[in-house]
């Protein structure tokens, strides 16, 4: 490497550092922009460590903190606009990344949440159960609008004794699965469901496996459940 | 014409006990008995053609290891009888509940079928089982006995996806029994003979006496016959009586062992069929492609059956490269396509013959 | 077709039955040939992924993520970190990420490959799918060079790779490119405008734009319907941002926009442009770089929870991650492409004949093992 | 009319163009072959020449191998493992680093490090193992490695292994003592649990 191009590669690693990562992407040669690249991975690592690791976890946490903000306005808009047509359904959370309701009026609030013009949320992405201790099984929803490109995540939580709580697979057709398997896993029932079966595991299989005090089965069918392999003891 | 041929031959050797019905016996069994280890060789050779055609084509090398030499032979030239081997010593299973009489009863008629028609088929000016009169409208008529046996197959195997195949086998040999037909009338009217040694008489005289050649329709004719004789034999395009990524194997799911061989064997031997009455009605037959060369009666044995062979490896050369059609595209050929180009023809080609032939 | 009715039959494809690409059983109602419903029962190859990750640790839930999807393992691994990446916040350095993109590309490829192949295949046609396969083999060789294995790799890392790419990979990848992309010509010409496969598939199981978003119908499926939606493009991770290529989508060429040859013809064209990035991945990759360099020493991310997506060959594939700050996951939530892809086949399938249904599941190209996880 | 003909046009020259190709594929058959004949040939296995420390790396899947001379029971593999197919049990030795010769066991690694434990069982289940890799890289001794790879001079690669009986699959490292000297190390070991 000659003397010349050390110092090219210095000027562009220090303008790196100042945060002007354009113009070193916008260097032609594709052998001295790796070059730069890695040595401005290698400043920072270095400058990291001399600043006591603090320079290297900054950047992704203010782009996560942009993030957050952006979600904050639509979960804030929506947790608003919630209170004002459905009063009494949302639960006051800390947590800003997330909506926390009531299960009673989730049908509702999901016809106006797919409809209404501002929030078009066409797309279900992940429904997903999950056992939060205390009792209590929490249904959460990962919405999505591919128009308007946004993004919330709804939770509903119920208690174990009586976990019921009101089907979207009419307003999401994917729901119609995604709950089927929740149903398997958890035993949440989703009330007006059209087809609440098993999906995964035999209709005759007994317990919700994702429950967290699930006990695996003694036999099933007649045949023993080994709890320990041959030859393994 | 064999069976007089052989008659007259063992009266000659022993005229002491001349014309007895004995002779005649023996001279029936005497062809069918050289026609039985013609199929079985032949069975032999065009499996395994089959097999390495379609290696190579997909870039593989096929069965390497069964040869002569025991492991590590060359070329796997042994794996057809290793297969057929394999399949006679299978268990013969018969499902519990399957219509037995009929189930047994499907294969022998299907090789039936195959096997008759083969006595129709010209393989010189005197090699020939029988020489009949309507020799082409023969094969044509036992060659259809093979739709019953395949609706007895899947019939009687009371299975659903064989029921499938019975059914679209039925509908599909029906169906293009027409078409077929058709293009051998302007052959007939061509040659104005059903007898396959008049129509091979016809095209004496080389290559461009051909049917095939004889006027600008005949090349579209035998186009149509010949996919008519792959859809009759079942073979892709047309394979959907056992097409094996929608009814696992058709009619013959339940078959396993000796009987499924026969049926293997049966559409192989059907496919000689086809393809030595395409070669008879298109390609000149037993004659030599060039006049008056390699044109003598031990000859006329080798241009027959290498014209089968080229017929057939055609049809493997197909099977390996289109994908399969559909129960209603392939009626909507038969009915909308064939048949009524195949009609204009006739009626192109008995214009053709008043006014320039 | 439709007007003589006869007494409806129950059948059974499946468990096994050579077109249901593993074990899944379609029950379907059959008026002769034409099929009223269908039914998939799944859960044949059902392996617990999502129990199993709430008892080891999560490194080691990644040799189970390679085994959901087994014929693309790595975009699985690359979904997994990509979401535990950024739960933990680890940011990776440049040569990680273009070794993953490389690798995810390739993977997709091999993917497609096999998809068009089978699908092929499902309509009879043996011969490209053998000539896909051998081409799929080469890239399972680059992988075994890269990571010993060639179906289940386990090669991605939280923060980075199990190891660095060995010396020649890169040379190798481009011979390989330069010799595949004949071939994708090659198999374009035999299949995709064959008239016989045309017919077979072109306007056959079409899947509108909305049933396609309702049943979350998400990759090159809900591509061939004729909507722009590509993670790698509208929600970039990774450097996917600073590749240039296209997003094919469905255009109804010989039939509706959305049926099964739009489908099956988009993986052909995203093969070339995941060729397209590859190249541009190797040309950029830095030469330097520890592959392990952000590799935390213990893997104990923070409470809370995680929802990412990654764009596998089958399409938006999410994991959700709940932690609870121990190093044992609380919960690992898989959300399939290919199990919203089988969702809606009771939705399009209804209607089409016997040979159409198994043309229709062909194309959407599922795989059991991540259906079932 | 015209896509009546039309169409049959296209159905001859798309399927005259895919019999071409095939064709070629036919008559270059010598050239593309991608077969293998399994047991007289075989792949070739890719050089692992992982650039810089390859010593470190070891990236063939084969089946697993311990060195036992070098393993100090520090049961790491053992939580590695995804699918719980090790199984590792350990006594206290009586001195670190004390080589014990009724047990064949070696009291310093190649490393150099002074073993305090004595390793009675090592059970690797290779019907279970699922090839993740995992298990090698926390080893600190890097006693425990695919065979082959940088290895592979000491143990050649083997993918082909196969047993007629299943057990046979469940490979035994822990070296064989005499049976005093067992029963003294197990003997110290039951006292220290007591």
């Amino acid at each position: 490497m000659t003397s010349d191009q050390e110092r090219l590669i210095a000027e562009f690693v220090e303008k790196g550092l100042a945060g002007d990562m354009d113009s070193i992407n916008a260097i032609e040669d594709r052998a001295l922009r790796g070059k730069v690249k890695s040595a401005l991975v290698k400043a920072k690592r270095s400058g990291a460590v001399a600043k006591e690791s603090k320079e290297d976890t900054k950047i992704p946490e203010k782009e996560n903190q942009q993030d957050k903000q952006a979600e904050q306005s639509i979960d804030e808009k929506i947790k608003k606009m919630i209170e004002e047509q459905f009063p009494d359904t949302l639960i006051e959370n800390s947590d800003s990344d997330h909506i926390q309701i009531k299960p009673e009026k989730w049908y509702d609030i999901a016809n106006w949440l797919k409809s209404d013009s501002s929030l078009l949320f066409d797309s279900l992405q992940c429904q997903m159960g999950i056992d939060i201790g205390d009792d209590m099984l929490e249904s959460r929803y990962n919405l999505h609008s591919m128009e308007l490109d946004h993004y919330i995540e709804v939770r509903i939580a119920v208690h174990r004794s009586n976990p019921k709580i009101p089907s979207v697979e009419q307003i999401w057709r994917i729901a119609d699965w995604f709950e089927r398997e929740t149903y398997d896993m958890l035993g949440i029932e989703y009330t007006g469901h059209r087809d609440l079966r098993r999906i995964l595991l035999p209709d005759d299989w007994e317990g919700w496996p994702l429950r967290k005090d699930y006990q695996v089965q003694e036999t099933y069918h007649g045949i023993v459940v080994p709890k320990m392999k041959e030859g393994w003891e | 014409m064999t069976v007089d041929f052989i008659f007259d031959g063992l009266n000659q050797l022993f005229p002491a006990v001349a014309g007895n019905d004995f002779f005649l016996i023996i001279a029936m069994l005497l062809p069918v008995a050289a026609l039985l280890g013609f199929i079985t060789i032949y069975g032999f050779g065009v499996i395994y053609s089959e097999i390495k055609v379609s290696s190579f084509i997909q870039d593989k090398t096929g069965p390497m290891g069964q040869g002569p030499g025991l492991h590590a032979g060359k070329w796997g030239l042994l794996q057809p009888v290793a297969d057929g081997i394999k399949l006679f010593i299978k268990e013969d299973i018969i499902p519990a509940s399957a219509d037995k009489p009929l189930f047994i009863l499907a294969p022998f008629l299907i090789f039936i079928g195959a096997l008759t028609a083969f006595i129709a088929v010209p393989f010189g000016e005197k090699i020939i089982i029988v020489d009949m009169n309507i020799g082409i409208f023969y094969i044509i008529g036992v060659g259809s006995l093979a739709v019953i046996a395949l609706i007895l197959a899947g019939w009687s195997s009371n299975n659903k996806w064989a029921l499938f195949g019975g059914m679209r086998s039925a509908a599909q040999i029906i169906s293009y029994e027409i078409p077929a037909g058709i293009s051998l009338v302007v052959v007939i009217m061509l040659a104005s003979s059903l007898n396959m040694q008049e129509i091979i008489a016809y095209q004496e005289g080389g290559l461009f006496n051909w049917i095939i050649f004889d006027n600008p329709f005949m090349p579209i004719v035998f186009v149509i016959f010949f996919i008519s004789a792959l859809a009759e034999t079942n073979r892709t395009p047309f394979d959907l009586p056992e097409s094996e990524s929608e009814l696992v194997a058709g009619f013959v799911t339940e078959y396993s062992g000796t009987r499924y061989a026969i049926f293997f064997l049966s559409e192989y031997a059907n496919m000689f069929v086809i393809s030595a009455v395409a070669a008879t009605a298109f390609l000149g037959g037993w004659q030599s492609p060039f006049e008056n060369f390699l044109n003598t009666p031990a000859w006329s044995v080798f241009w027959m059956i290498s014209k089968t062979f080229f017929l057939i490896f055609v049809m493997i050369w197909v099977r390996w490269t289109v994908p399969r059609l559909r129960v209603d595209q392939l009626m909507h050929l038969c009915w909308k396509v064939f048949i009524p180009i195949g009609l204009f023809n006739v009626f192109a080609v008995a214009i053709w013959i008043v006014v320039i032939g | 077709m439709g007007v003589v009715h006869g007494e409806e039959m129950v059948l059974n494809i499946g468990p096994q039955h050579p077109a249901t690409h593993g074990v899944l059983r379609l029950q379907v109602r059959t008026d002769g040939e034409v099929v009223s419903q269908i039914t998939p029962y799944m859960g044949y190859l059902h392996r617990c992924f999502e129990k199993h990750s709430e008892n080891v640790t999560y490194e080691q839930v990644i040799p189970f993520t390679d085994r959901c999807d087994y014929l693309s393992s790595m975009s699985m691994n690359f979904g997994y970190v990509v979401a535990m990446e950024r739960l933990m916040e680890i940011k990776v350095n440049d040569r990680v990420e273009h070794i993953r993109v490389v690798m995810a590309e390739l993977q997709r490829i091999a993917s497609h490959l096999l998809c068009t192949g089978v699908f092929g295949l499902d309509l009879g046609a043996f011969t490209p799918f053998l000539w896909a396969l051998r081409d799929r083999e080469r890239i399972l060789d680059l992988f075994e060079l890269t990571c010993g294995a060639r179906l289940l790799y386990n090669y991605m890392w939280v923060g980075g790779l199990s190891h660095d790419i060995p010396v020649g990979f890169v040379e190798s990848t481009f011979e390989f490119l330069d010799y595949f992309e004949p071939k994708v010509d090659e198999l374009e010409n035999i299949l995709a405008h064959n008239k016989i496969l045309v017919e077979r598939s072109a306007d056959i199981g079409v899947m509108p734009k909305d049933v396609a978003i309702s049943y979350g119908v998400t990759g090159p499926n809900l591509r061939a319907s004729g909507v722009k939606w590509d993670l790698r493009k509208n929600d970039p991770y990774s450097i996917y941002d600073r590749f240039e290529f296209d997003v094919p989508i469905g255009e109804g060429q010989k039939g509706t926009v959305g049926d099964c040859w739009d489908r099956f013809y988009v993986r052909i064209i995203e093969i070339r442009e995941s060729v397209k990035i590859i190249r541009q991945a190797l040309a950029s990759m830095p030469k330097e770089g520890d592959v392990h360099q952000s590799l935390p020493k213990k893997i104990r991310p923070p409470k809370g929870s995680v929802y990412a997506r990654t764009e596998t060959p089958r399409g938006d594939l999410g994991y959700y991650i709940e932690s609870d700050g121990s190093p044992i996951p609380y919960r690992v939530k898989m959300r399939s492409p290919a199990f919203t892809a089988l969702s809606v086949l009771d939705e399009i399938g209804a209607g089409w004949l016997l040979s159409d249904v198994l043309a229709i599941l062909g194309s959407l190209d599922i795989v059991l093992g991540e259906i079932d996880r | 009319m015209i896509k009546y003909f039309s169409d049959i046009f296209t159905a001859v020259s798309t399927i005259a163009g895919g019999m071409f190709i095939t064709l070629t594929h036919l008559v270059k058959a010598k050239k593309g072959i991608a077969t293998l004949q399994y047991p007289e040939e075989r792949w070739p296995r890719p050089e692992r020449n992982i650039g810089f420390n390859s010593e470190s790396y070891n990236v063939i899947r084969s089946r697993l191998h311990v060195d036992m001379d070098d393993c100090i029971g520090c049961l790491k593999c053992e939580r590695a493992c995804p699918v719980d197919c090790i199984k590792i049990e350990t006594a206290k030795a009586p001195e670190r680093g004390e080589d014990i010769k009724d047990v064949k066991h070696v009291g310093i690694t190649t490393n150099g490090t002074r073993k305090a434990m004595v390793v009675t069982r090592f059970d690797i289940d290779m019907t279970e193992c699922c090839y993740c890799n995992l298990c090698t890289y926390p080893c600190p001794e890097e006693c425990i490695f695919m065979t082959g790879g940088p290895n592979g001079k000491k143990h050649p690669i083997d993918y082909e292994f196969s047993e007629p009986d299943r057990s046979d699959l469940i490979y035994r490292f822990a070296k064989p003592g005499t049976k005093e000297g067992m029963e003294n190390i197990l003997n110290e070991k039951s006292k220290v649990e007591a």
